[in-house]
């Protein structure tokens, strides 16, 4: 490699640590402030998940798309989302990027090509379809991403999704973070091939299994599948093996999985991956910028106004 | 005014609609036709033949035919739609709307209000309903469904001018739209089905739209508001007619629009007329008639000399055999005898 | 009587759900539970815990953990009732009932039918509802798509008692019933967003069932009658109290059974009081309120001393900010205003 | 082959022909009474396709069940739907094995097994699960059958109800029946795996294609999948490749396929690869036979009454 590519590659690292943290100290922030009443409804958080989003992303353009879930927050901050109008939204406050109106599981913003998530398991999975069908026939260079957790893979809607993105030759990149379980589920359990890139090759699309606590591995992926379908030639999946640290929701226990799968997991936490391809000082540095961004999307949300209720009738029709 | 349009040409449902896409086509290049055996070259133009003739001018690039996946239909449909298209989707047959429930109801109704108004959904759903001796899985007329998601218009035109009015309407509106149509209206083979009459109605040449939300008055009357859709309207007027004899005067108003419903044409004629009669061919309990019945009932309740009657399909699946299929739906002489204990 | 039962316990409507659950298992070897994340070592005992404990009795042959595939759920649930079987199945939150629409609507509801009354589907489907600040996809009350499908009936059940006994009946019942939950009405955890009502009730030990298709009067009053489910049936009695300051009593139902729906209930008290209001946390349009108001529209119509008054959620879907979610909720408030203008 | 295996085979293969013979009548008896007016409604009819049926059906008990789908009429003749009573649920009449209230359609009858067909597209395919897990549950050693097509395979229901079959190891046959067109759309339009069979693989699930034009070959491979689910083994998937010698309805000008690829087809037909193992007089014993069931069949339900009008508004409820 030689110095300018060496430059560059650091700089990847980097702005990928940077996105990690974010997301990482933005859900354990959420999470505290979540606990002591600051923010209303329930929460997916996406610790652990992060390289995911990160690596993902960091390969799209803003008028690619990308599709998402009832675990969202990562996905937002990775594909640009305002940190503090994503936080305000999380509030509930008119500020918030979808106004209040969408909370934590419907997080994004069309803006910078991010449809609100769809809470609806595999839910994005036939929209998406729809998302590269109007890049295709617009004859655009556009992408569109659809994540997925492996729970999806058992929906209807994962398998017309696929099929069609296939027969289509569509511009879609199939993200399907695979932590394991949905909800309590262990996928073991639900399915008996445990990798679900062998699911892609029964549509005719190519698959690849991916490092998921690894930014650069997925962005290396990521950045191939994109080229890919920017370039006409249809679908990938990849499947990036991943672990959640938190529970499925605010409210679990993790009854269902051992503390020491978790520790074993804890070891390759996305974060520790990253910084080690980092000096102390670089790390140190991002993770100031990443405080004080948080620190002004928390004040932010604090100090935005609750939506005014007669809001509540916009935004049916237009 | 659509109606002083000069307008010699008399064309069928299927016809009308087929024009209407191909204008819609014509004047915006983001409009595009997704759904099942509806471009495939040798097939069948849709399983009423409403897009024959459509490749051939516009290729197949937009005129997708899908695998049988319904799910896909609605959610690419939405989905495009979310990127600005105008996709005007096929459903076969409206019984296979249960297919892609969620698309519908939880995604493209929703999608706008989730997103704080920075979503829209300009998508279009054409849906075939009624019973034709199918069976109880390709006979329904699940309108009623639909008028209850916040967010989806829900159209029902009956005739020619209306069908394509509305759907250039339609595909013109930045909201997501479900149009019902009736499978024995299409053309000259259902004529016969839905009693001999002339399903033809003048079009004209000339571009228009018809609003969605306004409801039209088929035939003025004094004596009692009857407000009916699809092959119920026609026996609706058909009895409007048998009624002169007994010199009762029918107002027959075909609501078009189920949702968002035109509450002020129907409050306006029961305020004059102190009846109200509702004919649907959906079942009657949780029926669209319901809620125009329970709007009457609350906004007109002092104009009221008779209880709101609802004449709708009874209360089971749809039958195979004729005699049962018949005994099911709402008839003429119903609404004829309805009327007659109404007004006399 | 049920009545009459020597009663002392009192408990939350999910601990009535898993005793009444645990009964029919016990009772029936062929009744058996299925759903996603009810019984995995560990996990949940499903969304909202009904299922705790169980696995440990019945093991986990006769609670089937599936895969996230809602159609699977309804289809199997469908299919072993064909073969005589009587399923319980799970929905997470009722908003995911459309992803298998088809299974309920056109299959389930509608073999007894097809098949000529030789095929019976004795399921049961469990599915919570209401809003909680969730947002537009899980907080859905969808009950009155499916008062509309012939062949299925609907329960909501609003307390411990209720819920048990309709819960048992609806196991034991030929048909599939469709069992909706409010989620702040199962046990503590609701209470305090529920407005501090307590919500358990007293539970007897002996088995009894509770029929589905009669409403229970809550509360006897002589001036309006007001029918409700779920929460707004504790936001409507404690209007009523509210109201007996003005000199104003409100007859509070409960109607239990939403299809068939008691009618005759309704009806009587609606002749005594000439006034009828309808909550449901349901929205407006198309809601079931619409059904009840039309029926009485129709049957009642000589009695009326004032507009039937439908309250409800307003047409929006489910926003995630609480002060929207307040906004467009039937609050207490609305109930009491609206009965004060009826009956002033 | 001794005398005796020899002796059985014959039979086997006479009561296979009787079947397709019995089927292949019964269709074009019934496309000529639907054209004079006498069978109301629609048709969708299973000339060409009849070895499917008649072989798998050989294989089932009678307290087996199946599920089938808008094209039904071949399944019940071969799971023994009454001739007669499936002859009068087509004229609509009371007599008919639904009372009228079915249809062509929805032709069924519990009493031999078969529930009512399914006329959604791969509707059959989660309710077939329901029986399957009952038989399950029941530790019965029944199996279930469930018919479907090819263009069955691109919904969301065929994916959910053969993953949730392998996952619960339950006793069912997935028959689908490849007649390379769903309506008018080609197999290859909609999915770039042209074998269905491949499919099941992701799932876990065997499978197999299967010459669906010979009711011998069908009838094997049936034998060993209805066995190894008996046994508990499991589901299997049988492709059968086959053909329709009908339009897809009665309507059909078939404009989407070629006469040579039809003359192909029919050169493979059912009732030729049979015949070819029986003699003459046997095949015309056969014919003669099936002839009198049909004639007697199209007199019972022409002289059966129409359903009470009253009786429309019975069996919505139990
Ligand atoms: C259609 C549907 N079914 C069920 C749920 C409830 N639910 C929410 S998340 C979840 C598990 C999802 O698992 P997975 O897809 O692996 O995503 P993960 O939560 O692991 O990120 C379930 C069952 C839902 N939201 N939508
Ligand atoms: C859910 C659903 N979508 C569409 C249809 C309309 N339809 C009926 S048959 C058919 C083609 C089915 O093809 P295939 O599964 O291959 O069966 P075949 O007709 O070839 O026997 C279609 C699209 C339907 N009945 N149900
Ligand atoms: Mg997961
Ligand atoms: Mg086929």
């Amino acid at each position: 490699m030689d110095a300018g590519a060496a430059h560059l590659q650091l700089e990847t690292v980097q702005e990928l640590y940077r996105k990690v943290a974010l997301i990482r100290r933005f859900e354990d922030r959420v999470y505290r402030l979540f606990l002591e009443g600051e923010i209303p409804g329930t929460l997916h958080q996406y610790q652990g998940q992060e390289a995911v989003a990160a690596g993902v992303c960091s390969t799209l353009r803003i008028d690619d798309w990308i599709t998402s879930t009832h675990r969202p927050h990562g996905h937002a901050l990775a594909k640009g989302v305002n940190t503090s109008e994503a936080m305000a939204e999380l509030y509930g406050k008119a500020t918030g990027c979808c106004g209040g109106k969408g909370g934590s599981m419907h997080l994004g913003d069309p803006a910078v090509g991010m449809l609100p998530a769809i809470a609806i398991v595999a839910g994005g999975n036939t929209i998406v379809t729809g998302l590269g069908l109007a890049m295709k026939l617009r004859k655009s260079d556009q992408v569109a991403a659809c994540f997925f957790g492996e729970g999806a893979t058992n929906e209807g809607a994962f398998h017309e999704g696929l099929n069609f993105s296939a027969v289509e030759q569509l511009p879609i990149v199939w993200v399907c973070e695979n932590n394991l379980y949905g909800a309590s589920t262990p996928y073991g359990r639900v399915s008996l091939v445990p990798d679900v890139a062998e699911r892609a090759k029964v549509y005719g699309i190519p698959s690849q299994i991916v490092d998921g606590m690894d930014a650069v591995a997925v962005r290396e992926a990521s950045a191939a599948a994109v080229e890919h379908a920017r370039n006409g030639g249809g679908p990938t999946l990849l499947e990036c093996k991943t672990y959640r640290f938190t529970g499925h929701s605010r409210s679990d226990a993790r009854g269902y999985r051992t503390r020491e799968e978790e520790q074993e997991w804890a070891k390759r936490d996305p974060l520790i991956v990253l910084a080690a391809r980092l000096d102390e000082a670089t790390v140190a540095r991002l993770e100031a910028e990443v405080k004080a961004e948080l620190d002004e999307a928390v004040e932010f949300a604090r100090n935005s106004p609750d939506p005014d209720p007669a809001t509540a009738l916009e935004h049916v029709y237009a | 005014m659509p109606e002083a349009a000069v307008a010699t040409r008399r064309l069928t449902i299927a016809e009308a609609l087929r024009e209407g896409i191909a204008e819609e086509m014509r004047r915006d290049p983001e409009v595009f036709l997704i759904g099942e055996d509806i471009g495939v070259e040798g097939g069948f133009g849709g399983a009423f033949g409403v897009y024959l003739g459509l490749p051939e001018e516009f290729g197949h690039e937009r005129i997708i035919d899908t695998p049988i996946s319904e799910k896909v239909i609605a959610g690419a449909a939405a989905g495009a739609a979310m990127l600005g298209m105008k996709p005007i989707a096929d459903m076969q047959y409206s019984d296979f709307l249960f297919e892609c429930m969620d698309e519908l109801v939880n995604q493209a109704a929703k999608m706008r209000y989730m997103s704080g108004g920075k979503v829209s959904v300009p998508m279009v759903m054409r849906a075939p309903v009624g019973m034709t001796l199918r069976g109880a899985q390709h006979g329904q007329c699940p309108e009623s469904y639909f008028i209850h998601v916040p967010g989806l218009k829900v159209v029902a035109p009956s005739d020619a001018y209306h069908a394509k009015g509305i759907l250039k309407a339609a595909v013109r509106d930045p909201n997501p739209v479900l149009i019902f149509e009736h499978k024995l209206l299409y053309g000259s083979k259902g004529r016969e089905a839905a009693g001999g009459m002339d399903l033809t109605a003048e079009v004209p040449e000339e571009d228009y739209t018809f609003p969605i939300g306004q409801a039209v008055i088929k035939r003025a009357g004094s004596d009692v508001t009857v407000v009916a859709t699809h092959v119920s309207l026609y026996r609706a007027l058909a009895a409007a007619e048998t009624l002169t004899a007994d010199g009762i005067e029918c107002e027959v108003i075909d609501p078009l629009t189920l949702q968002p419903f035109d509450t002020e044409t129907i409050f306006g004629s029961v305020r004059r007329t102190g009846r109200l009669v509702i004919v649907h061919e959906d079942t009657l309990t949780g029926g669209w008639g319901a809620e125009v019945a329970a709007c009457v009932a609350d906004e007109c309740l002092d104009y009221l000399e008779a209880p709101i009657k609802r004449i709708a399909t009874l209360d089971v699946p749809a039958p195979a055999a004729p005699v049962l299929e018949q005994r099911i739906l709402p008839q003429e002489q119903t609404i004829v005898e309805t009327i007659r204990r109404l007004v006399g």
